[in-house]
C-alpha cells in the first residue's frame, strides 16, 4: 500500500485543518484554562465535532459510525494536535469507543456506540495505577459476589475522568501484579456508589481524574472474565497509534513555528537562521519528523490492514515520536529564547502538551522496552 | 592596603565568632526556603520576622550588609582575607545573608569602579543601608543575546536626559525604587559605542511597568517602560556613550556567579530520589534506560563540580581562568535541564499534574522554569561561541 | 517515443524470461559477495570465471549492459517500462549484472545529456560494450568540501588543452583506461564559471598514480596526478567553462544512488547479532544499555526505510523529491556509522583484533572504513547545509 | 587536596614530553607497525625508559623504587598517551607490578618488583576470557594437585602476552562464575609446559595475546587463594585510573590537532574553524575534555590517599574518559575529512588507540554499570 493519504482522507484533513483553526486554535485552549474551566474542554465545539461525525469515524456504519478507517482517523487527530485542540477525542472517541468495540458484545456496542458517535457520552480508560503505565502491574481488585464483582482500589490519570460517564475499569479478577492473565475490564457508571473522582489540570491544560473505588458493585464485563489483556492490548495499541498521529501534528506545527521565528527573528543585524550551528540543529529536527511521519503512516495503515505485528509497530511509533516530540519541543523553546519562556506567546503551550502526551499510553523507556520483548530480545 | 598578620586575623576570627553568636537569632541560623524569604530591602521594606528585622539592623550597623566596601559609603571596610573570615564564621553558624539585592551584587561593583565621588556616596550607603531596592535594565524585546543592540534611547534635552524605550526581564522591577539602565545615547554611532549607564528612578513620571508570566507561572519578571522620562544629569555613571564597558564588567562579574554556585538547596542524590520513585528490582533501579541516564548525570555532575574546584584551584595558583566562566554557565545550565528532564521520567504521569498552585505542580512547573536556564544571563549558544573564540581560538 | 501496450509488455516479459533462463549461467544467480566479485570491463579485462565472460559478452551482444541506452550506441534501446520488466526478471533469477562500471553510472548519464554526436557514439559504445574502464577526477586535495574550489588548471594550446594539476579518490584510477575530469579553464572568472568537464586518457604521458592507504587498510582509492598531459580539443564535453552545470546534475545522481540503495547483502538483523555475541539473560539481552541502543538503532533504520518506501510513493504520486536526498545520504551514511559503534561494543575486546589481513581484523577495518561514509559523496555537514537551505528555507 | 600538580611532577611531565616527542612519536608506532614488530614495542627504548624509573615510578624505594607517587605516574601516562607511544608500561609498569605489590609476598616483591623496574622483566595479567571485560566471571580452573594447582582454560586479550616472562594468571579454584569469592592469582612462567600463545596485533598497532592452558602446573600463589578478588579489584581499579591518563593525552592531542586543522585548513575560502557548527562541536568537546581532566587528577590523588571510594571513582572516570575519547577521536575523523580517512595522516592512529584503550579493562556499560552498583542503585 502507498504510504501516501487518498483524495477523500486529504478532504478530510484539509476541512478539519480550516474548522480547527477557526474554531479550536490554541488561543481557545489558554481561554479554557484561563476560565479554569473543569470540563476541559469546549461542550459545544464537541456537539459540532461530533455532528461532522468526528466521534464515529471508526465506527462501523451498523452502529452509526462512518467506517472511515484509521489513516482519515490519523489525519483528524494530526490537525487536532496542530492547533492543540482539547476534546474528548482521545479519551473517547480514540479509547472508550475502541474497547467497546473490540471487547463488547452487540448489545453493549448498540447501546454506547451511537451514543459516543453523536458525542452524548463520554468513555474513558481507567488503568493507570501509578506514576508509571504498565497494564500487566494492574493490581486493582475485582472480587466476585453473585452476579456481581466488587472493585476496590485506585486509578489515576483517567483521561477526562471528571466528566465522564462511563468507566471502563481494568481490574484483577485472578493472578498477581505482573500476570497478563487474570485481568477483566468493566464498565461502570461514573455516579456509581463507591467512586470518588478526584480532578486534576495537567501540564497541558488538559484534565484527567484521580479515581478511587470502594467497594464499587461492577455488574457489567467488557470482554471475557480474565481475558482481557488481549483485547486490552489491541485497545492501547490503536490507542498509542492514534496518540501518536496528535503529537505529528503538534510536532510539526512546532517545528514550523520554529523555523518561522529562525527566519524573522533578527540579532546582530542578520536573521538568527542564518546562524550555522542552529541550521544544522534545525536540519537534524527535520530529518527526525520525516522519520516520524512515515512510522504514523504506516501504522496506521498497519490497524486498517489488521497486520499482525501492530503491537511492535505501535511501541516503536509511540517510543520514537515521544523522543523527537521532546527535542523538537524543547530547541523550540531555545530557538524562540526569551520569549518563548513567556507565557504570552503559544510555544510553550506545544511543549507542555507534548510532556502530557508522551506519558500517555506509556513513556519512551517502557516502549522501547517492549518493543525489544516483542522482537525477542 | 595594610597587610594583616594571621594573629590579627585570629583574633578578628574570635571577636567576630562571639559577635555573631551573640548577634544573630537562632531564627536566622538556617538556609531560607527561596528568594521570597530572603530580605530585599527598600524604601518600602518587607521583613518575614522581626527576627530578620533585628539581624539586618545589627548588621548594617557595622556595615555587614556590604563587608568590603569603604566605611565612607557604609561598608565594612574589611580586608579580603577578614571578609573571607567572616564569610566562614557565618557559615559555621548557618547565618543568613542579612540583606540581598542587586545593588550589593551589580550596581555596587560597577559604581566602585566607575562611579564619580558623589555618586558613591549616595548609592553606595543607600544600599549597604538597605534603603534602596534596584533592579537591573539591560536585556530588551529586541534584543536578545545582542544586547548591545538595544533601542531604548536618552536624548541630551540640555540640563536633563529624556528617556524613552522598553526593557525586559526587569527582575522585581514592580518592587523596585530604582532602576540601572543601559541606554543608547548616540544612535548614529556603532552600536557599541553610543551606550550609556543610566541610573532611574522609578517613581519618575512616565516609568510603568507590567509583569511577566512565564511558561511556569507566575515570575519575578517584570516588562519596563519609558515614556518621555526626565532623568537628571547626574545620574549618568561614566564617561557618555561609554556605558558598554560598565555592562560587560558586569556581565562577566553575573557569569561567573551563576555558573559557580552550584545549587544552595541540600537535596538526595539523585539515584536516590530514583530509588523513591522507580523502586529497586534486585538491587537495580527498575529501569535499566533511567538507571544508565541518572548514572551519566551523576557522573557528569561530580565531574562538573570537580571541575570548578580545579580551576579555583589552578586561578589559586596563578592560572588565569579566562573565558572558562562560559563554559560553566553552558555546563551547569544544561545539567540542571537534563536533571529535571530526568525527573520528569522519574516521575511519569505524576510529573504531568499542575493544579492551580505553583506548589500543587511544582516539578512540573520547575521543570518549565529550567527551560529558561540555557536562556538567561546569556544563551547556552552565545556561551559557545565565547568558548569557541577565546577558548579555542576559533573565529 | 511510441506507447507500448500491457500485451506488448506481457510479450517481452515471456521472451525476456525464455532468454535469461537459457542464458544466464547457474553460477551468476546469486548475489556477488563484493566489489571485487563483479566485472568492470576494460581494455584488460578480469573475468572471475568462464561463466562471468559468457554472461557478458551475451548480455553485451543484446545491449543489455546498458538497456535503456539507443541501440546506436551499443545500448538496448528499451522503453522505461520494458527495463523495468528486465531489471525484475533478472532479480528473479538473482542474475549479476553483467558489467559495472563508473561508465554506465556517471559519465554515460552525463554524455546522453551534455555529449556532442561524435562523443556519444565514440564512448557510449564502448562503455556498452565494456572496452573501457572509467574512472571520475572531481576531488582535490585543497578542495574537498568545496568542490568548485578545484586548482587542476586545462590551458588551451590552441590544438589541445595542457593539464597539470592533482586528483584524490579516484577510485581505481590503476585500473582505469580513461578519465572523466573537472578541470579550471578561466582562472580569473568566479569559481563556478571558470571549470569544464574533460576526458583524458590514462595512458598520456605525464599522467601517474598513486593509489590510497586508507586508516582501513587497502583501498581502491588513488591519488592521479597530471604533469603536462596533452588533451585533444575534441575530449571536452559540453561548452567550455560550462563544465560545473555537468559535474552537478552528475553530483545529484550519485547523491540519491548513496542514499537510496541501502544495504545489498542480506545479514542478520541487529538484535539477532547482539543476542549471538551476548546472549540473553531472562529473555532480555544481557546488557540493558545495548539492548536500548540497539532497540533505537532499529527502530530509526526501519524509520528511514519507510521514510524512502513514502517518499518513493510521493514521488510517484507527483510531489517533487527536492533536496531530499541530501536527508537520506545523511541518515543513512550515519545510521551505517553507528551500527558500526554498535557492533564493535557488542564484540568487546574481540572487535579491537586487526590482524595481518582484512579478513583477520574484518569488523575493526570496516568499522573504520565506514567513519569515511559521512565524509564522501559530500559531507554530514554539506548535506545538513543543504536541507537548511534548500527544504527549510534558512540561509 | 588542591587539584593541581606540584613542581616535581611537572618537571616530570615536562621531561617526559620532550623525550618522548623525540624518541616516540607517532611516527615511532608507524614504523613498529609497518615492520610487523612482532614484540609490539621497542625494547631499547623501554630499557631507557626504565633507566630513567619510569617502570619503577611508584614502586616503593625498598624494592629499588622511586615512591613517586599515582599523580606523577598518571602525568607520565598522559604524555604517553599523546604520542601514543608503545611500551610495557600499561602492562607491566601498571598492572603487573601492582598485583605483585598488593598481594605478593615479601619473597615475590623482592625477587620480581626490581626487575620490574630495571625493565628486564614483563608481568602482565590474563584475566579476560572472553569479548567482555567481567572478573567476577572468570571460569578457567584451578585444581588442587599436591602442592601444585592445574590450570586449564584460556585467556584473550592479554596485554604484551606474546613477549611476557611471567604471566599473572586470574582462576578459579572454587565457586562458580559469577561468584567474587573462589577466584586466585597464580604466578606462571610463561614458557611453562601446557601453555600456547597466540599472537595478535590489535586494532593499534600494539599487541595482545590468546592464551590457551592445557593441564599447566602452577606452584605459585600471588595472594590468598580463593579470596584474590579484592586485591584484583584494586589492582584494576588503579589500573582503569592509570589507562583514563593514558587516554586523557591522547584525547587532549587528538582534539589540539583537529582545533589546529580547524584554523588551517581552508574551504569556502575561509578557514572551516569559522563555520559556526563546527565550532560549537568544538567547544562541547573542550568542555567534556575539561571534565575527564578533572577526573583524572581527583581519581589519581585518590589512590595517592588510599580513598575509600576508588571503585567507584575508577569507575566514573574510565566510563567518562571512554566516552569523550569516543567522541573526540570521532570528530577528529570527521573534521579533518578525507585526509583523516587517509593512513597517510596521523589522526586516524588516535581513533585506534582510543578503540582498544576503550575496552581495556572494562567498557564504558560495564563501569556505569558498576558505578551505579556501587552507589547501590
Amino acid at each position: 500500500m502507498a504510504l501516501i493519504i487518498n483524495e477523500e482522507q486529504q478532504m478530510l484533513k484539509t476541512s478539519a485543518a480550516e474548522f480547527l483553526k477557526e474554531k479550536a486554535p490554541v488561543a481557545a485552549l489558554r481561554k479554557l484554562r484561563d476560565e479554569k474551566n473543569q470540563q476541559g474542554y469546549d461542550q459545544a465545539l464537541w456537539q459540532q465535532m461530533a455532528e461532522m461525525g468526528w466521534a464515529s469515524l471508526v465506527i462501523p456504519e451498523q452502529y452509526g459510525g462512518l467506517d472511515f478507517g484509521y489513516v482519515g482517523l490519523g489525519q483528524l487527530l494530526e490537525e487536532m494536535g496542530r492547533t492543540l485542540t482539547a476534546s474528548p477525542m482521545v479519551s473517547t472517541g480514540l479509547v472508550g469507543a475502541h474497547a467497546i468495540l473490540l471487547a463488547g458484545n452487540a448489545a453493549q456496542k448498540e447501546r454506547l456506540l451511537p451514543a459516543i458517535g453523536a458525542g452524548e457520552l463520554i468513555v474513558t480508560l481507567a488503568i493507570d495505577e501509578r506514576r508509571q503505565h504498565h497494564p500487566a502491574k494492574t493490581t486493582m481488585s475485582a472480587v466476585k459476589q453473585g452476579n456481581e464483582y466488587v472493585l476496590n482500589g485506585k486509578k489515576v490519570f483517567v483521561l477526562d475522568g471528571q466528566v465522564a460517564n462511563q468507566l471502563i475499569v481494568v481490574a484483577r479478577t485472578a493472578g498477581k501484579a505482573g500476570d497478563e492473565a487474570g485481568l477483566t475490564m468493566f464498565l461502570v457508571d461514573a455516579q456509581a456508589q463507591g467512586i470518588e473522582i478526584g480532578h486534576q489540570q495537567m501540564m497541558d491544560s488538559r484534565n484527567a481524574a484521580t479515581i478511587s473505588f470502594e467497594n464499587v458493585k461492577a455488574a457489567e464485563v467488557l470482554g471475557q472474565v480474565d481475558q482481557g489483556f488481549e483485547v486490552l492490548t489491541q485497545v492501547l495499541d490503536i490507542a498509542c497509534i492514534g496518540i501518536s498521529a496528535e503529537m505529528l501534528g503538534t510536532m510539526c506545527e512546532a517545528f514550523e513555528r520554529t523555523v518561522k521565528y529562525l527566519k524573522e527573528r533578527k540579532q546582530f543585524g542578520v536573521p538568527i537562521g542564518s546562524f550555522q550551528a542552529l541550521q544544522h540543529r534545525a536540519a537534524l529536527m527535520y530529518g527526525e519528523i520525516e522519520i516520524c511521519k512515515s512510522m504514523v503512516i504506516k501504522a496506521l495503515q498497519a490497524i486498517d490492514q489488521n497486520n499482525p505485528d501492530l503491537s511492535r509497530m505501535a511501541s516503536m511509533t509511540k517510543a520514537k515520536i515521544g523522543e523527537t516530540i521532546r527535542l523538537v519541543t524543547n530547541e523550540a523553546i531555545q530557538m524562540f529564547g526569551g520569549i518563548g519562556m513567556t507565557d504570552d506567546e503559544e510555544i510553550g503551550f506545544f511543549m507542555k502538551r507534548a510532556r502530557v502526551a508522551q506519558v500517555t499510553f506509556g513513556d519512551y523507556n517502557y516502549h522501547l522496552d517492549r518493543y525489544a520483548r516483542l522482537l525477542g530480545f | 592596603m595594610e597587610t594583616i598578620t594571621q594573629q590579627d586575623l585570629d583574633v578578628f576570627r574570635a571577636e567576630t565568632r562571639a559577635w555573631l553568636e551573640a548577634n544573630c537569632p537562632e531564627s536566622i541560623r538556617q538556609t531560607p526556603k527561596s528568594m521570597e524569604d530572603v530580605f530585599w530591602g527598600g524604601s518600602n521594606p518587607h521583613y518575614k520576622s522581626e527576627d530578620q528585622k533585628r539581624w539586618f539592623e545589627r548588621m548594617r550597623d557595622r556595615g555587614w550588609t556590604t563587608p568590603m566596601w569603604p566605611k565612607a559609603y557604609g561598608g565594612g571596610g574589611l580586608s579580603k582575607q577578614q571578609n573571607k573570615v567572616l564569610l566562614e564564621e557565618m557559615t559555621r553558624l548557618n547565618c543568613q545573608t542579612p540583606l540581598f539585592s542587586f545593588g550589593i551584587s551589580m550596581l555596587g561593583p560597577a559604581l566602585l569602579k566607575f562611579g564619580n565621588e558623589a555618586q558613591k556616596k549616595e548609592h553606595l550607603t543607600a544600599i549597604s543601608r538597605g534603603e534602596v531596592w534596584w533592579c537591573q535594565g539591560y536585556s530588551e524585546p529586541g534584543a536578545g543575546s545582542d544586547l548591545a543592540g538595544l533601542q531604548t534611547r536618552a536624548e541630551d534635552m540640555g540640563d536633563h536626559y529624556l528617556v524613552s524605550g522598553q526593557k525586559v526581564w526587569t527582575s522585581y522591577a514592580e518592587n523596585a525604587d530604582m532602576i540601572f539602565c543601559l541606554v543608547r545615547t548616540n544612535p548614529d554611532a556603532k552600536k557599541h559605542t553610543g551606550i550609556s549607564f543610566l541610573l532611574i528612578d522609578m517613581q519618575s513620571e512616565g516609568v510603568s511597568t507590567r509583569p511577566i508570566r512565564l511558561i511556569s507561572g507566575k515570575s519575578v519578571f517584570c516588562e519596563t517602560f519609558f515614556d518621555n522620562v526626565k532623568v537628571p544629569k547626574e545620574n549618568l555613571v561614566g564617561e557618555l556613550n561609554a556605558g558598554w564597558s560598565i555592562a560587560k564588567y558586569l556581565l562577566t562579574h553575573e557569569r561567573s556567579m551563576i555558573g559557580g554556585i552550584g545549587d544552595v538547596r541540600k537535596e538526595k542524590p539523585l539515584f536516590q530520589m530514583a530509588i523513591d520513585a522507580v523502586g529497586l528490582d534486585n538491587g537495580k533501579l527498575d529501569d535499566p534506560v533511567l538507571r544508565a541516564d541518572i548514572a551519566r548525570w551523576m557522573i557528569d555532575q561530580e565531574g562538573l563540580m570537580w571541575t570548578i574546584e580545579r580551576t579555583t584551584d589552578e586561578a589559586k595558583a596563578g592560572q588565569p581562568i579566562g573565558a572558562k566562566s562560559s563554559f560553566f554557565k553552558y555546563y551547569y545550565t544544561e545539567q540542571n535541564k537534563l536533571k529535571y528532564e530526568l525527573l520528569m521520567a522519574l516521575n511519569g504521569t505524576e510529573a504531568a499534574i499542575w493544579g492551580d498552585t505553583y506548589d500543587e505542580g511544582k516539578l512540573a512547573r520547575d521543570f518549565c522554569r529550567t527551560k529558561g536556564n540555557s536562556i538567561e544571563g546569556g544563551t547556552s549558544e552565545i556561551q559557545l561561541n565565547i568558548i569557541s573564540k577565546h577558548i579555542l581560538g576559533l573565529g
